[in-house]
C-alpha cells in the first residue's frame, strides 16, 4: 500500500535514447523484467521518452491505465526530471509520484559489457520501482525572485551582460562589480582584434561609457564581492569598495592633481601596462579608463606611506576630492541572480624557464607585446628592443603553458589567432622578419583561416615545431649576440637553431588565481583545469549547478571575444528569464518532525546550517521552519530517535532503493 | 639518376610493432604523441641522428619496424632524459629508445654499430664478476672500436695510470659473484628463451 | 519474497561484488553524470543511490546495505569546504571515521566501506575509485553476511 | 649525526677514485659515517637497460634489498649513473607490478626480500638537506676567495626524477660553491649532457658535446668546473689536450668534484682530497692553494 | 475459590539482576503473589522441567523470561514455556535485545573456548579440554547443553508478546506491566512496555542544554568530574539519553552516571548503534580531518559502546563469522 492509500499501479518507461541506451543495454529484456516487478502494471520501451510522442504515451497511460506512479528510465534526472514531472502533473498526477532512473549517464555510457549493463539497469529500475511505490504527493514551493542582478567582472563579458540586462528595462537593476580601478578588462589592453584587425578601444570605449551612464547599471569599480549568502531568487551580497583616497563623486578626472604630484616624473610600474610603463602615486590606469577617476596607491604615496608630504595634489584639486582618510567601505545589495564574468589570467611564462622569460633580455609575453603595439602603450605602438633599437628578427612561440602536461593540458584556443595578429602587427610596425613556431595552427572561426592565409601571403615564416629552448649560447658566428631558438622543423625533419632579436611567448589562458575562493563563495564547481564548470557542456553552457548563477566568458574556459560576447548575451537572457518569471520553484525536500516521537534532545538544532530548526521548550519537541529549510537532510541522519525525516528522501525510500540495487 | 620507389604499402609495415613497444615499461604513452618535436629539439645529439626522436615515435606508431630497428639514433642516445623531461605529453622517450635498442639486439640481424657490442661486453663482464673493471672494459672497447682510436687512448691511459686512476692488474669483483648469477639465472628461467637472431654473430666494430 | 529471486538472478555465473554507492547530488552524482557524458567507463558493480547531501546518509543505511547483501559501500561527497549545504560533508566525515572503526570491530574490512571526496568534475577520480574498490572486493571475496 | 649506507659503484673504484677519496674524507670530517653495502654489485648502469631491462632492474634491486637487509638506512650513491640506476629501478618496480613480480621471484631465490623501503640519496642532497648549509658554513675554515667555479650538474641527478634539484633551474651546486666561499659563474648548458656516454662508442659526437661545455665554461672565465659525476669528470677532463689540438681553442680547465671543492674550503690538504690525482690541479688564489 | 492466573519466571543467559528486580518489588511482591500463582521460578522455588512439561498447553497466563539465549538448553526451555503460556514477556535487556551477554557476538564460540579452556592464563595443565555435548564418565555418558556460536535475544528463538526493557527493568515498570496484563487491558502485541520517546524527554537536565548542542571533545566518565546540574552531553560526556527509550526516569543520570542505553532504541530507529554513532559523530563540531580523527579515536571500542545491550538485535547482529 502506498502513502496515498490506494495500491500502487506503476508504469515503467524505458527510453532507447535513439541508440545511446539501446546500443549498450538489452532494453527489451529490461522492459520484460520491469513488467514483472511488484506493483508494475505496465512497462514500455520507446525511442525518445523526452519527445512529444514519448510524453503523450505517459499521459495517455496515466489516464487510461489509471497509473498512480510513474518511473522513467532514461538519462540523468538533472537533465529531464523537470520535464517528466511536468508530464505526469499535466496528466493529473502529483509530480512527486514520479521517479527517474538514470540508465544513460549511469549505465549505458559508462559500461563496457552489455550483459552487465543490462543487469545493472535492471537493478536500478528495480530500486526505482520500489522507491516510487512509497513516494508521496508533495507540493513544490515557489518563492519570489528579486529582479536585480549582480554581474561580477567588468571585462567585455561583464559589460556586455550588464548592458543586455540593463537595456531590457525589466525594472532590474544591475550591480556590476569590477576589482580594478577601471572596467574594460584585458580587451582594453589590446591594440587590434583578430581577424578583422579593427581597433579594440574603438569598439570597447563606447561600451565602457555606456555602462557608466546607463541608468539601470550601478557600477562598483575598484570593488570586490566579499560574501554571497542566500539562494536563487534572493541572494544577499556584500561588496567591498577599496579606498581610492579620492572621492569618486567629486573627481572630474581633470588630472590636475597628477601633474601637481610632488613626484615630478612617473616612476612606479603601472599595473595596466604590466609594469612596462611608469606612473605617479596618484594616477588613472589609462587615458580611456572608466570611471575616469584618479586614485592613489597607498604603497607609493609619500603622505599615505610616511605621513608627511606637501600634498600638492590636494591644493591642485578645485573639487577637494582628495581624501587621505578614505577607508574600505562595505555595501550590501540584494539580487535574485548572479552572472560571473571574472575572466582569465595569462599563464606565467616564468614557469617555462627554458624560454628565458625574466632571465633573458627581449623575451616578452604576448600580453606585453599587446601593450607595446598599443598607441597608448609604453612604446607608443612600435615594439623595440631593450636598447631601443628595432628588432630585425622576431620569433613568436605558440602554446606556452598550453597543450603541455607539465603545465596545462588543454589548448588555450585563442593563441594561434592572436599570435598571427601579433605577427602581422609586428611586421607592420617594425618591418621585422617574423617566425611563428607552432604545433598545430588552429584557426577555426569565421574569417580566421582566411586571416591565416593572409599572413602566409604576407611572408610570415611559419615553422611547425614546438620550441625546446631559447638560449644565448652561440655555436656559430652569426648566432653570437642573439637569442637562439632551438626547434625541430618537423615538416622538414631537421633540428634547427634560429637566431632572433626578440621572442614573444604566446602564453595560454589560465583560471584567475582566486577562482577557488570565488567558487566556494558561490557554491560552484570547477573543471579539472580549474575553470568554472557549466551545468551541461551543450544544453546548459552558461548555467551552473547552483540555480540562479550563470557564467560567461573566459572564467568558464579559454574564449575569444566573439564567443565571450555571445556567452555574455545568453547568460543575460537566462537571468532575465528568471527575473521575468518572477518566482522560482523550490524543491520541497524539507525536513519533517514526528512530534509524537521527538524527545526534544535538540541534537538536530545544532546540525542545521540555516537555523531552520527551533526547540519548543513547553512541548519539549522541535519544529522545522519550512521556508528556511534547504533540504539537505543532515538533521534526519543525525536524529537519534529517527523522529525527523526528509520529504522525498525518507529513510524508508532510501532503504527501499538500497534493497533494490542489491 | 636512378629513382627508387619510396611508397610504403601496408604490407611493408609491422602492424603489431607499435603495440609491442607500447607494451614495454615506459612505452605506454606513444599514443599520446602530438609530433611537436620538442624531444628532437632538446636532444643534445639529435643533430647527429638519422631519425629524430619525434620521427622514431611517429614511425613506431605507424609500424615502420625495420627502419626503426636499423636506425642509428637509439645507439647515440646518451640517456640524458632531456626529452623525457621536456615532452609535453610526458612520453618517456628515453625508455622507448631502450625498448628499441633491446628489440634491435634481438630482432635486427645487423648492428651497423659499435655501441651495442660495447653494451654486451659490459653486460658479460658484470655477469662474470658482478662488477665492472674499467681497465678491462677500456681494453675491450679499444679492441672493438678499431686500431686508430685504440692508439688514441694510449696517452690518456698512461696519464691515468700515472695518476693512480687506472689499475691494470686489479679486477673488481664481488666476494661471491655466484649469489648474483643465481639471481640473474632466475630472471632467465622466468621467460621463454627469446630468439636471439643475429645479435651474437653480429659483425661488430664498424664505426659510425 | 521477490528480492530473493532477483538476487539469485543477479548472482548467476561468476561472483561479482555488489557495491552500494550513496552519492551527493551536487558533486559525486554530478561527477557520475560527467563520466557518462565523457564516456568514462567504470566497473558496473557500483550502483548509485542519490541523496541531496552526503550528510543525509544515516550510518544505519550503510549497515542495512551490508546486512541485505552489499559487499561494499561507497560514499561520495564534496571536498572539505565545498559542501552545497555548508558543512554536511564534515558530519559525514566524522560519522564515516567512527563507522569504519565499528565495522572493522565487527569483522568488516575497511576496504569494504569507503568515503571519498569526489568533486563534480572528478569523472576520472570516480572511475579509479570505483574500479579500485571493485578490485579490492574481488580480492576480499563475498561478504555473505550471515547475521546471528 | 645521521649515518648512511654507501654504494660506491664501479667507477669510484676506478678512474673515479678521487671522488671516493674526497667524499669519504669530507663526510668523515663532518662526522657522517658511510657503511659500504655488503657485497654490492654493479648497478646495471645504462648498458643493461639496452640489453636486458629485467636483469638491469634486478641488479639494482639486489643492492636495494641488501641495503634493506643491512638496516634500511638511506643509501648514498655518489656516482650519478648509479644514483639514477638505483632510483629508476625503485621507481619502475613500484610502478609496474609484473616487474615487481620478476624482482621478487629472482631475489626470492637468494632468500632476499625486496620491499622498496630504502631511499636512494645523492651526497649533494645529503650535504645540503641533511647536514644543512649552516653546519657546512661552520665547517669552512678556508673560504675559496676569488675562485670562479662553473658548476656542472650533468644529467642523471636532475633527470628524469628531479629529486636532487630542479631540472631547469638547478641551484644546489651554486649554493655549495658559495658556501665554500667561491664564486659560481653562470653559463648555458650547465645541466646539458657532456657526451660522456658516447666518447667510448661514438667519440666524435661525445667530444663535440664536451667541447661545447668546456668552451662555455672557459668563456665564462671560470677557474674550474665542479662536477658531481665520475663519467662527466672523466669526459670533460681527459680529452682536453686532444680537443685543444683539434679545435685550436684553449679549452684547458681543471675539472674537480664538488667534494674536493668543499674539502679544500674545509682546509683539507690535496692528498687527502686526491686533488693531485686530477689531470689539472685548480689554482687557488688563496694561500696554501694548489700549484699549476 | 477462583483459580489465580498462573505466572512463570525463567532465567536464561543473564546475571540474575532481573530476578533481583522481581524481589525489589519489595512489599508489592506480596500483592503479586496474592494476585497470581507462581508455577515456575527456578531461582526461588523448586520446580522441575518435568513439572512444566506436565502442564497443559497455554495453561500459564504469563511467562517472564529474562536473559539472552546462549545454549540449547535455554532455547529448549524457552520453547517449552512458549508452548505452555498464553503470553510471553521478554524480561529485561538481555531477553529484549541480547543485552550484555550479547556482546559475546563480538567474537565466536571457537575463540571463547580457545581462550577459556586453552590459552587463558588461568588454564592450568595441558588445557585442551573444551566443553563437549557428550562426556563419558565411569558412571556412563553425560549430556551437556550445546553452547552456540552466537547469543540471541528471546524473540530470535521464540515468538514474544511484550518486552519489558531495562538492565534491570525498574520495579515500577514491572508492577505496571503485571497490572496491565492481569487487568486484561493489554497493549497491542509486540509493545515495549516503557516510554515512547527518548530519555531526554523525561530527563531534568534536558533543560540545561545550550542553544546548539555541539561539542569539541568527547570525554569518558573517568576523565572528568561530571557536573550533575548540566546535561552530560553538553559537558562532552557520551550519554545515550537521546537515542535510548525512556521509562527509567533517568535513574543513572540522577546517580551522576550517563545513560548507557539499556532500554534500547526507539520504535522508528532502525539500528541502535547506527543511530548512537551518527548523533555523536554529528555533534562533535570539528572540521579539521586530523583533529576529528583524534577525537573520534577517543570513542574507544565503538561497537562495545554503541551496542552494549543490543548487538544481537542490531542490523549486523554479530561479528562477521570467520571464513574457513
Amino acid at each position: 500500500m502506498t502513502a496515498a492509500g490506494e495500491a500502487p499501479r506503476i508504469g515503467v518507461y524505458v527510453c532507447d535514447c535513439g541508440f545511446n541506451i539501446l546500443g549498450a543495454i538489452d532494453v527489451p529484456e529490461v522492459v520484460r523484467y520491469a513488467g514483472g516487478l511488484e506493483g508494475v502494471v505496465l512497462a514500455k520501451e520507446y525511442k525518445y521518452m523526452c519527445s512529444d510522442p514519448g510524453q503523450d504515451l505517459i499521459k495517455k497511460d496515466i489516464r487510461e491505465q489509471r497509473l498512480n506512479r510513474v518511473v522513467v528510465a532514461s538519462c540523468t534526472p538533472t537533465l529531464h526530471e523537470r520535464t517528466f514531472r511536468r508530464v505526469v502533473s499535466e496528466a493529473g498526477l502529483n509530480p512527486f509520484l514520479f521517479n527517474m532512473v538514470n540508465v544513460r549517464e549511469g549505465v549505458a555510457w559508462v559500461t563496457e559489457d552489455k550483459a552487465r549493463a543490462t543487469e545493472k539497469a535492471k537493478a536500478l529500475i528495480r530500486a526505482g520501482v520500489r522507491r516510487v511505490a512509497l513516494q508521496e504527493p508533495l507540493e513544490a514551493r515557489s518563492e519570489p525572485v528579486n529582479p536585480n542582478v549582480l554581474v561580477i567582472g567588468g571585462g567585455i563579458a561583464g559589460m556586455h551582460a550588464a548592458l543586455s540586462l540593463a537595456n531590457a528595462n525589466s525594472g532590474a537593476k544591475v550591480h556590476l562589480v569590477e576589482r580594478e580601478p577601471s572596467i574594460g578588462g584585458n580587451m582594453a589592453r589590446f591594440d587590434k582584434t583578430f581577424p578583422t584587425l579593427d581597433c579594440a578601444s574603438c569598439i570597447l570605449t563606447p561600451k565602457m561609457t555606456e555602462v557608466k551612464i546607463h541608468p539601470n547599471i550601478h557600477l562598483h569599480s575598484y570593488a570586490e564581492v566579499v560574501s554571497v549568502e542566500g539562494y536563487v531568487g534572493n541572494f544577499d551580497v556584500t561588496i567591498e569598495h577599496k579606498p581610492r583616497y579620492v572621492n569618486e563623486d567629486l573627481c572630474i578626472g581633470c588630472l590636475k592633481c597628477v601633474e601637481a604630484c610632488v613626484y615630478r616624473d612617473a616612476r612606479f610600474p603601472n599595473a595596466f601596462d604590466l609594469g612596462l610603463a611608469k606612473r605617479k602615486p596618484i594616477y588613472i590606469p589609462f587615458p580611456q579608463a572608466v570611471p575616469t577617476k584618479v586614485l592613489i596607491d597607498p604603497m607609493d604615496c609619500l603622505y599615505l606611506k610616511l605621513g608627511k608630504c606637501k600634498k600638492t595634489c590636494v591644493d591642485a584639486c578645485e573639487k577637494g576630492a582628495i581624501d587621505f582618510a578614505q577607508a574600505a567601505v562595505r555595501a550590501q545589495v540584494k539580487v535574485g541572480t548572479i552572472i560571473v564574468a571574472t575572466g582569465f589570467k595569462p599563464f606565467d611564462a616564468r614557469r617555462k624557464p627554458q624560454y628565458g622569460y625574466g632571465t633573458l633580455p627581449n623575451v616578452f609575453t604576448a600580453l606585453e607585446m599587446e601593450r607595446f603595439l598599443s598607441p597608448t602603450g609604453p612604446t607608443e605602438g612600435v615594439p623595440s628592443l631593450k636598447d631601443g633599437s628595432l628588432p630585425r628578427k622576431v620569433g613568436i612561440i605558440h602554446c606556452v603553458g598550453s597543450r603541455d602536461r607539465n603545465t596545462n593540458e588543454y589548448c588555450s584556443k585563442v593563441c594561434c589567432m592572436y599570435s598571427l595578429k601579433l605577427a602581422h602587427l609586428i611586421r607592420e610596425r617594425t618591418g621585422a622578419e617574423v617566425y611563428d613556431f607552432y604545433i598545430d595552427m588552429r584557426t577555426p572561426g569565421k574569417g580566421y583561416e582566411e586571416f591565416h592565409e593572409k599572413l602566409l601571403a604576407e611572408g610570415l615564416k611559419v615553422i611547425r615545431g614546438r620550441v625546446a629552448e631559447v638560449t644565448t649560447s652561440a655555436l656559430t658566428r652569426e648566432e653570437k649576440g642573439h637569442l637562439i631558438i632551438r626547434v625541430e622543423d618537423t615538416l622538414a625533419g631537421f633540428v634547427r637553431r634560429i637566431p632572433v632579436d626578440m621572442v614573444v611567448l604566446s602564453v595560454g589562458l589560465e583560471p584567475q588565481s582566486d577562482t577557488q575562493q570565488l567558487r566556494r563563495m558561490l557554491n560552484l564547481s570547477c573543471g579539472r583545469e580549474g575553470f568554472l564548470q557549466e551545468l551541461h557542456p551543450k544544453l546548459a553552457p552558461v548555467s551552473t549547478a547552483t540555480d540562479g548563477i550563470y557564467i560567461a566568458g573566459a572564467c568558464q574556459g579559454p574564449k575569444d571575444i566573439p564567443e565571450t560576447v555571445a556567452q555574455a548575451g545568453s547568460a543575460a537572457a537566462e537571468a532575465l528569464a528568471l527575473v521575468h518569471r518572477g518566482t522560482v520553484e523550490v524543491q520541497p525536500y524539507t525536513a519533517v518532525v514526528d512530534e509524537a516521537v521527538c524527545s526534544g534532545c535538540q541534537v538536530c538544532v545544532g546540525m542545521c546550517p540555516y537555523d531552520a530548526i527551533t526547540y519548543d521548550a513547553d512541548k519539549g519537541v522541535v519544529h522545522v521552519l519550512e521556508v528556511k529549510c534547504k533540504g539537505c537532510g543532515v538533521c534526519a541522519a543525525a536524529c537519534p530517535s529517527s523522529a525527523i525525516d526528509q520529504k522525498h528522501f525518507r529513510n524508508a525510500f532510501v532503504l527501499a532503493e538500497v534493497a533494490g540495487v542489491i | 639518376m636512378r629513382l627508387v620507389k619510396t611508397v610504403k604499402y601496408e604490407a611493408d609495415l609491422d602492424a603489431t610493432f607499435a603495440e609491442r613497444v607500447a607494451a614495454q615499461p615506459g612505452g605506454e604513452r606513444i599514443w599520446d604523441c602530438i609530433q611537436c618535436g620538442t624531444c628532437s629539439a632538446i636532444c643534445p645529439v639529435s643533430l647527429y641522428m638519422d631519425l629524430t626522436p619525434r620521427r622514431i615515435v611517429g614511425m613506431v606508431r605507424a609500424g615502420f619496424r625495420d627502419e626503426v630497428l636499423n636506425a642509428v639514433s637509439p645507439w647515440i642516445c646518451t640517456s640524458c632524459y632531456a626529452c623525457t623531461v621536456e615532452c609535453p605529453e610526458k612520453i618517456r622517450i628515453t625508455d622507448i629508445m631502450y625498448v628499441i635498442k633491446r628489440m634491435a639486439m634481438k630482432e635486427s640481424g645487423h648492428h651497423r654499430f659499435v655501441v651495442p657490442a660495447i653494451e654486451e661486453a659490459f653486460v658479460a663482464m658484470v655477469r662474470k664478476n658482478g662488477r665492472l673493471t674499467e681497465s678491462r672494459m677500456g681494453i675491450k672497447v679499444a679492441a672493438k672500436s678499431g686500431l686508430r682510436s685504440a692508439l688514441g687512448m694510449v696517452p690518456i691511459a698512461w696519464k691515468l695510470w700515472r695518476k693512480g686512476r687506472l689499475r691494470l692488474l686489479r679486477v673488481e669483483r664481488m666476494q661471491n659473484p655466484e649469489s648474483l648469477r643465481g639471481v640473474l639465472a632466475a630472471v632467465e628461467d622466468r621467460r621463454p628463451a627469446p630468439p636471439r637472431t643475429g645479435s651474437r654473430g653480429s659483425p661488430a666494430g664498424v664505426k659510425a | 519474497m521477490a528480492l530473493a529471486v532477483e538476487k539469485s538472478e543477479a548472482s548467476t555465473a561468476s561472483w561479482e561484488p555488489r557495491i552500494v554507492a550513496f552519492f551527493c547530488n551536487w558533486c559525486t552524482y554530478a561527477a557520475a553524470d560527467l563520466a557518462g557524458i565523457s564516456r568514462v567507463k567504470y566497473s558496473p558493480n557500483m550502483r548509485m543511490v542519490r541523496v541531496m547531501c552526503s550528510g543525509r546518509i544515516d550510518p544505519s543505511f550503510v549497515l542495512e546495505a551490508f546486512r541485505s547483501g552489499a559487499d561494499g559501500v561507497l560514499i561520495g561527497g564534496c571536498n572539505p569546504g565545498d559542501c552545497h549545504y555548508k558543512e554536511g560533508n564534515y558530519k559525514t566525515m566524522r560519522r564515516a571515521m567512527l563507522l569504519s572503526q565499528m565495522l572493522q570491530d565487527l569483522g568488516i574490512e575497511k576496504e569494504r566501506f569507503r568515503l571519498e571526496w569526489i568533486c563534480a568534475s572528478c569523472a576520472r577520480e570516480l572511475q579509479t575509485t570505483v574500479n579500485k574498490m571493485a578490485d579490492d572486493l574481488r580480492r576480499l571475496g563475498p561478504l555473505d553476511w550471515k547475521g546471528v | 649525526m645521521k649515518d648512511y649506507l654507501y654504494f660506491p659503484g664501479c667507477s669510484l673504484k676506478g678512474a673515479g677514485s678521487p671522488y671516493e677519496k674526497s667524499l669519504l674524507a669530507v663526510f668523515r670530517a663532518l662526522g657522517i659515517s658511510l657503511t659500504e653495502i655488503p657485497d654490492w654489485n654493479c648497478c646495471g648502469a645504462t648498458a643493461y637497460l639496452s640489453v636486458d631491462a629485467d636483469m638491469g632492474t634486478v641488479l639494482a634491486a639486489r643492492n636495494l634489498a641488501l641495503a634493506e637487509r643491512a638496516d634500511g638506512r638511506d643509501i648514498v650513491a655518489p656516482c650519478s649513473g648509479c644514483f639514477l640506476a638505483l632510483s629508476k629501478a625503485k621507481a619502475m618496480i613500484a610502478e609496474y607490478p609484473d616487474l615487481r613480480a620478476k624482482v621478487d621471484d629472482a631475489l626470492g631465490r637468494g632468500g632476499l626480500p625486496y620491499e622498496g623501503r630504502v631511499a636512494v640519496r645523492h651526497p649533494l642532497e645529503v650535504l645540503l638537506k641533511d647536514v644543512g648549509p649552516d653546519r657546512l658554513r661552520k665547517s669552512v675554515v678556508r673560504p675559496l676567495k676569488d675562485f670562479r667555479v662553473a658548476p656542472y650538474y650533468g644529467c642523471a641527478i636532475l633527470r628524469p626524477y628531479e629529486t636532487v634539484d630542479s631540472a631547469h633551474v638547478p641551484t644546489v651546486l651554486e649554493e655549495l660553491t658559495r658556501i665554500a666561499g667561491a664564486t659560481p659563474v653562470d653559463y648555458p648548458h650547465k645541466a646539458r649532457c657532456c657526451g660522456g656516454m658516447l666518447t667510448t662508442g661514438v667519440q666524435s659526437v661525445g667530444l663535440r658535446l664536451a667541447e661545447i661545455l668546456l668552451d662555455a665554461a672557459k668563456s665564462a672565465e671560470a677557474d674550474a668546473i665542479v662536477t658531481t659525476c665520475p663519467l662527466c669528470q672523466y669526459n670533460l677532463e681527459v680529452y682536453q689536450d686532444r680537443l685543444c689540438r683539434s679545435t685550436r681553442k684553449d679549452l684547458r680547465i681543471p675539472v674537480m668534484y664538488f667534494t674536493q671543492m668543499l674539502g679544500l674550503a674545509m682546509g683539507m690538504d690535496e692528498r687527502t682530497l686526491a686533488i693531485d690525482q686530477l689531470f689539472r690541479v685548480p689554482v687557488l688564489a688563496c694561500p696554501a692553494g694548489g700549484r699549476a | 475459590m477462583v483459580a489465580k492466573p498462573k505466572v512463570a519466571f525463567y532465567w536464561c543467559a543473564s546475571c540474575g539482576g532481573c530476578e533481583e528486580a522481581v524481589v525489589d518489588l519489595a512489599e508489592k511482591i506480596l500483592d503479586v503473589v496474592a494476585a497470581v500463582d507462581i508455577v515456575f521460578w527456578p531461582v526461588a522455588l523448586d520446580f522441575k522441567k518435568s513439572d512444566v512439561e506436565a502442564m497443559p498447553d497455554k495453561s500459564i497466563a504469563v511467562s517472564f523470561i529474562n536473559g539472552a539465549v546462549r545454549m540449547s538448553e535455554q532455547e529448549e526451555m524457552a520453547r517449552l514455556l512458549r508452548r505452555k503460556s498464553g503470553l510471553v514477556v521478554a524480561f529485561g535487556s538481555c531477553a529484549h535485545l541480547g543485552g550484555i551477554p550479547g556482546l559475546a557476538n563480538l567474537t565466536d564460540r571457537e575463540s571463547i573456548f580457545d581462550w577459556y579452556y586453552r590459552k587463558g592464563p588461568s588454564v592450568s595443565g595441558d588445557g585442551g579440554a573444551a566443553p563437549a555435548t557428550k562426556v563419558t564418565v565411569p558412571e556412563g555418558e553425560l549430556e551437556l547443553p550445546e553452547f552456540w556460536d552466537a547469543a540471541k535475544a528471546l524473540d530470535q528463538v521464540i515468538d514474544v508478546d511484550y518486552y519489558l526493557p531495562g538492565c534491570p527493568p525498574t520495579p515500577k515498570l514491572l508492577a505496571e506491566a503485571v497490572g496491565a496484563i492481569l487487568s486484561g487491558k493489554s497493549p497491542p502485541k509486540g509493545t515495549v512496555l516503557a516510554g515512547t520517546r527518548a530519555l531526554c524527554h523525561e530527563c531534568d537536565l534536558n533543560a540545561t542544554k545550550p542553544a546548539k548542542l555541539l561539542i569539541s571533545d568527547v570525554k569518558r566518565v573517568t576523565e572528568v568530574v561530571i557536573d550533575p546540574k548540566t546535561c552530560y552531553l553538553a559537558q562532552g560526556v557520551i550519554c545515550m539519553g537521546p537515542v535510548t527509550r525512556s521509562g527509567c526516569e533517568a535513574l543513572c543520570i540522577q546517580g551522576t552516571m550517563p545513560c548507557t542505553g539499556c532500554f534500547g532504541p526507539l520504535d522508528n530507529a532502525s539500528d541502535y548503534g547506527g543511530k548512537a554513532l551518527s548523533y555523536i559523530a554529528s555533534i562533535v563540531d570539528i572540521t579539521d580531518e586530523g583533529e576529528a580523527r583524534k577525537v573520534m579515536a577517543k570513542v574507544a571500542d565503538p561497537a562495545g559502546i554503541f551496542y552494549r545491550y543490543s548487538l544481537p538485535k542490531s542490523k549486523l547482529g554479530r561479528r562477521r563469522a570467520r571464513r574457513k
